[in-house]
């Protein structure tokens, strides 16, 4: 919550964790972990793990929420109760809800939703383990898990965060650095077309700051996007 | 010709249904202190759209990580007397990101000198109660909010507080508001920018961008809505953010 | 909630507010006050400000709550979380469970609810500040907004609160004489025809007493009844 | 012919389906200490309706302005078993209705005297929860509910206290009851009066007026229901539940 | 919820309510206590005292919850918060949602479900005191008021708990010996078939005793077999 | 045919659809510590089934009655990630009864030493939070939860507790364990005693009775599900139970 008063998250130049202000945490993708699911991912940014299922396209009920025109998306982000150092509580929060939100919005202009009228997506995302940048760690999952459902996509969607400590600019913020950042901002995009899908911030940035730092953004995402490719890849050639 | 249609036919004129210009807000009228049982308060007036925020001090227990800070809390209801589609109920979707909108652009720019609000050490702090109550809902929910919390929040005194109880109605200090965050939501609609969508153009509105913008010119909060923004829409959105900001500002 | 000990309400004859026992504070009204409504009202009787909304007659659903022979109507009363001097909670309370009902009670002899098979009129009230007689406010209000609907009505229908302070009888009760007075007891009363619709009553009175209170009621609900007739005919000549 | 049109073709001739003149009661039943574990309980029979209250006596904070007296609370089941309508969940509408009306008889007489029941000034006091549970719904529950309520509360005790803990089963006083109010339903159909409707009758009403009567003949809460009422109804309903409340206190 | 620590409950090989090991308490039966119902019964053994309602069989409603090829039974076993000594919290706990499923399935082995397509069959319970062995007098109320609806029965089901104590075993656990037992095993059977319908266990015991206390169960349970029919016949001689 | 008639055809050969011995386990695999932040965790595959258990060490208040003593808290979340029919929202009855079962065969045979977790008497105590968190549903729930929920334990530490916080990621000690209850389920289907039912069996059992096994043979909890069990039945399905738990023992 709070942030810890005179932290220095940046000592010669590296962060506490070792890394240089650029250098994403390992990162592993696996397709296809939950047999029962159309389409599923995990994606693991250092400590933080996200799985994500695809279920659907499928019939909607009850039938007042469908649309006669398109797919409805659902999304539910869902920490586990062991996720975090203090127990979460079942039941969703106001903050879970919102991801929930920024998650399906970040995923809807990859679909071709007019394709599935009265059928429902629905997206499932539980956090096993939180150490930071959680949300775009979920994005990545959920793309895997389309594209792994085999629901057709004009793009996948990448994403990562950025963020500033002690004046730097930064990527891939863990949990320390998130509670105790000057600034954090996720970001999702389409891997070719480059079209932002989320967009958050939270801190202080100047403009120049937010432009160099959609810049570095839009070029580690690139190495994401190939490890998309490449765990799909990896799930088919299975 | 449906209204959605008129809209855009409209926009490629670079004309809007209401006859404003693009970057053009519409009338905002501003009150004051209209709740004297708040702590403080506000009603902001963008064109029909109506909102009311309302200010509660209240005794709390600090976060264990910050046992010196006062907790600023914020909610926000869409009553169903504000719009034929708002039902009685829990938060929606829409109004659990319009309160969290509204809190990260107060909190993040650090409006509210939350560690002049410690009672007792790791015990008892001052909560700030921010409620947000829409009258009337005909869009940009958002930007009129964020400014009815903030001039809220500047009249805001803090209640006297004696024999552990909170005295009513008597007042030691103003809230210290050490700085003036504005939030102004910029939308795109056919590769257009605009500001303060009413609601029939929500409908139409292809992303939307908001932004707390301080006034030193840092940005303190963003969050996106809707379809996909390319960089360049970003640019220009932070732009006009800046720019409107500057104007809105001048009515605090 | 609890009644402060030894407190004198009435001195010298007069009230704490310097009211006589039998006047009312200061009342405004304002019709019109919500553009999205079909209807709405503003009423103020000293501080205590209520808003209320009508939508509707419109399609009820889900249908199986819907009534073949006549409109259902739903009411919610609730009080803004700044209303009081302690922050109320999101979330119906039991009193405001109650209180929706009487206030729909009190309204719905007026209206034609057979004229509209299968819909439901909304009523839904906002108390923006509460300092006593929020419901007899609430239904000044109510009136107003369902004849600014175009809602067919027999009648308006007028409310206030008496109450005994002292041994006295009073009008009007605000937050400080509700809390601590001998007796609390708001009616709501059809203008013209006089049929009470609300009756409730706490405390202490004799029958005695109750008549005397219900005529003083009657006559200053005269008054009330000409301030809504004007604040119809302002909307209608704005 | 439909029940309900029989059941007012025979009040035009001022008689009931069952029987019974305008102004009875159905046969009344009262049983005292029902449930051993609770504090004070009792059941009461009003015809084919049938209720339960129960009493417990718990520890809790007292209300701010009232740091030394015990505290009331009442609660209402409509169990699933008592009715055919009546479902599992939350408390409905009537349900919370009539824990609150039950709740304002007791609470309006001043009948517990709740000054008695302070252990540790703004700290500690007994709660009384009266909670109320039909086993059968044939009408007339307010004053089932209320006359079981009284009886419940007229056999309390209150519980020793050592240690911080209740010590259950041993008991140190009786609850301190100074007034008894009488709750007395009178309900108009087809501009006559009368008492304990059955769920029959119920269905036809045109109004109602629930009255709790103390033995001083003060009136303590009303609570009107359904259509509207004139004057020289609420005149002779309050006469007529006087009259009747002098009859039901005999049971007490 | 918690033992206490050192309790003696067999003293010269009495119970400390004065029975032995293998004797029941007072137990009283009455069939067709709640008019409304269908059908209903009330069962008290020593002070713990259930009623049961069954209502249905009944159209089910929303008819998304329908079967159609059999009435569904619906089940709710409910504490009255005044029958313990501490004052139940309204709304279910997680007990209360276990015990209400493994009551409805000690019983839908004896009803025939497949004549009625689309129903439901609703058995509500309510606990007016707790002394121990709820669920098993809770059975005992629910098959005498299924017989009590006319529900055609292919038997009754009898419900007795067993356990041990100081090593011994017993039938029919109170309150105190619930909390402070070896083992504790509610066990529901049809009566003439022997079917065991409902059977855990919680606490300590070897197989030999699991099948010595079993068969303790099903000789007492004649006794309560006995009292179900004279409840019947008593309901029907009225 | 019907996948369900092919199940029981084949059973009437001894046979089961994966090709399984009517008392055979799908494979097991097991991951311990899979989780840092928590205190303890294990995941359990047996066959598609895929369980997680993690446990959340926190300061708790004893209860009363065992003011000495830690306290257990399982919860058990159908995550709806794990099967077309899991949908989001509070637990389901299966999901309840799951979490029920499996904190009775942790309780019961006293497997956490709970005496050895009190910090302050009566008033802090460590509360031991077990969490099940189901990833993949192909059946068998209660075993493989109840397997992963006694691996996660006993790789569970004690934060270290100082200044009233917890420093997690940080330990003192580990959690102490003194039984091990190993949970198997027994199915019945026309008369044969199975083990280990995948999903499509579960769809065609008649009966189950689910039984904890501790190290030294005793029996600390049973529950039977579905419909009617004879005495021979319970008979044979506890030695089977008995004998199955001797060999999941061995994967501790």
């Amino acid at each position: 919550m709070g942030k810890i008063k005179g932290i220095e998250l940046l000592k010669n130049g590296k962060r506490l964790d070792g890394r240089m202000p650029l250098e994403m945490r390992e990162i592993e993708m696996k397709v296809g972990v939950i047999p029962n699911a159309n389409g599923s991912a995990m994606v693991r940014f250092g400590k933080t793990i996200a799985v994500a299922a695809v279920y659907g396209p499928r019939l909607l009920l009850p039938k007042h929420l469908q649309e006669n025109d398109r797919a409805v998306v659902q999304c539910r982000y869902n920490m586990a109760p062991f996720s975090t150092d203090e127990r979460v509580k079942p039941g969703p929060t106001r903050r879970e809800i919102e991801i929930s939100k920024v998650i399906r919005q970040a995923v809807e202009p990859v679909l071709f939703l007019e394709n599935y009228p009265k059928t429902t997506i629905d997206i499932f995302i539980e956090i096993l383990q939180a150490d930071g940048s959680t949300r775009v760690t979920s994005i990545n999952a959920t793309s895997l898990a389309l594209a792994d459902a085999g629901v057709p996509m004009k793009d996948l969607v990448v994403a990562l965060s950025g963020g500033k400590i002690n004046g730097t600019l930064i990527l891939d913020l863990n949990g320390l650095e998130d509670n105790n950042s000057e600034a954090d901002m996720p970001v999702a995009f389409t891997a070719n077309k480059k079209e932002i899908t989320l967009l958050q911030m939270d801190g202080e940035l100047t403009k120049e700051e937010i432009k160099k730092l959609l810049k570095e953004i839009f070029t580690a995402g690139e190495k994401i996007y190939q490890m998309q490719i490449k765990a799909l890849k990896d799930r088919y050639s299975e | 010709m449906l209204r959605a249609d008129y809209i855009l036919k409209l926009l490629e004129k670079n004309e809007r249904i209401d006859g404003r210009k693009l970057d053009e807000f519409r009338k905002i009228e501003i009150e004051r202190n209209i709740i004297e049982k708040a702590e403080g308060s506000a009603r902001v007036r963008i064109g029909k759209t109506d909102v009311i925020a309302g200010i509660k001090m209240e005794i709390e227990t600090p976060f264990p990580d910050t046992p010196n800070e006062g907790v600023l809390k914020t909610h926000a209801e869409f009553a169903p007397i504000a719009h034929p589609d708002f039902l009685p109920g829990p938060p929606s979707e829409d109004a659990t990101e319009l309160a969290r909108v509204v809190d990260r652009g107060i909190r993040e720019s650090n409006s509210i000198e939350l560690e002049k609000l410690c009672i007792l050490e790791g015990q008892k702090v001052w909560g700030v109660f921010i409620d947000i109550h829409i009258i009337n809902h005909d869009g940009n929910l958002i930007d009129a909010s964020s400014l009815a919390a903030l001039l809220a929040l500047m009249n805001t005194k803090i209640p006297k507080y004696e024999n552990d109880k909170i005295v009513r109605g008597e007042y030691v200090a103003k809230l210290p508001i050490s700085h003036y965050p504005i939030n102004v939501t910029v939308s795109k609609i056919m590769n257009k920018y605009l500001v303060d969508l009413n609601r029939e153009e929500e409908d139409v509105v292809d992303a939307w961008l908001s932004i707390a913008v301080r006034e030193d010119n840092y940005l303190c909060s963003m969050q996106k809505g809707g379809k996909g923004l390319n960089i360049k829409d970003v640019d220009e959105m932070i732009d006009l953010a800046i720019k409107k900001s500057k104007e809105l500002r001048k009515l605090l």
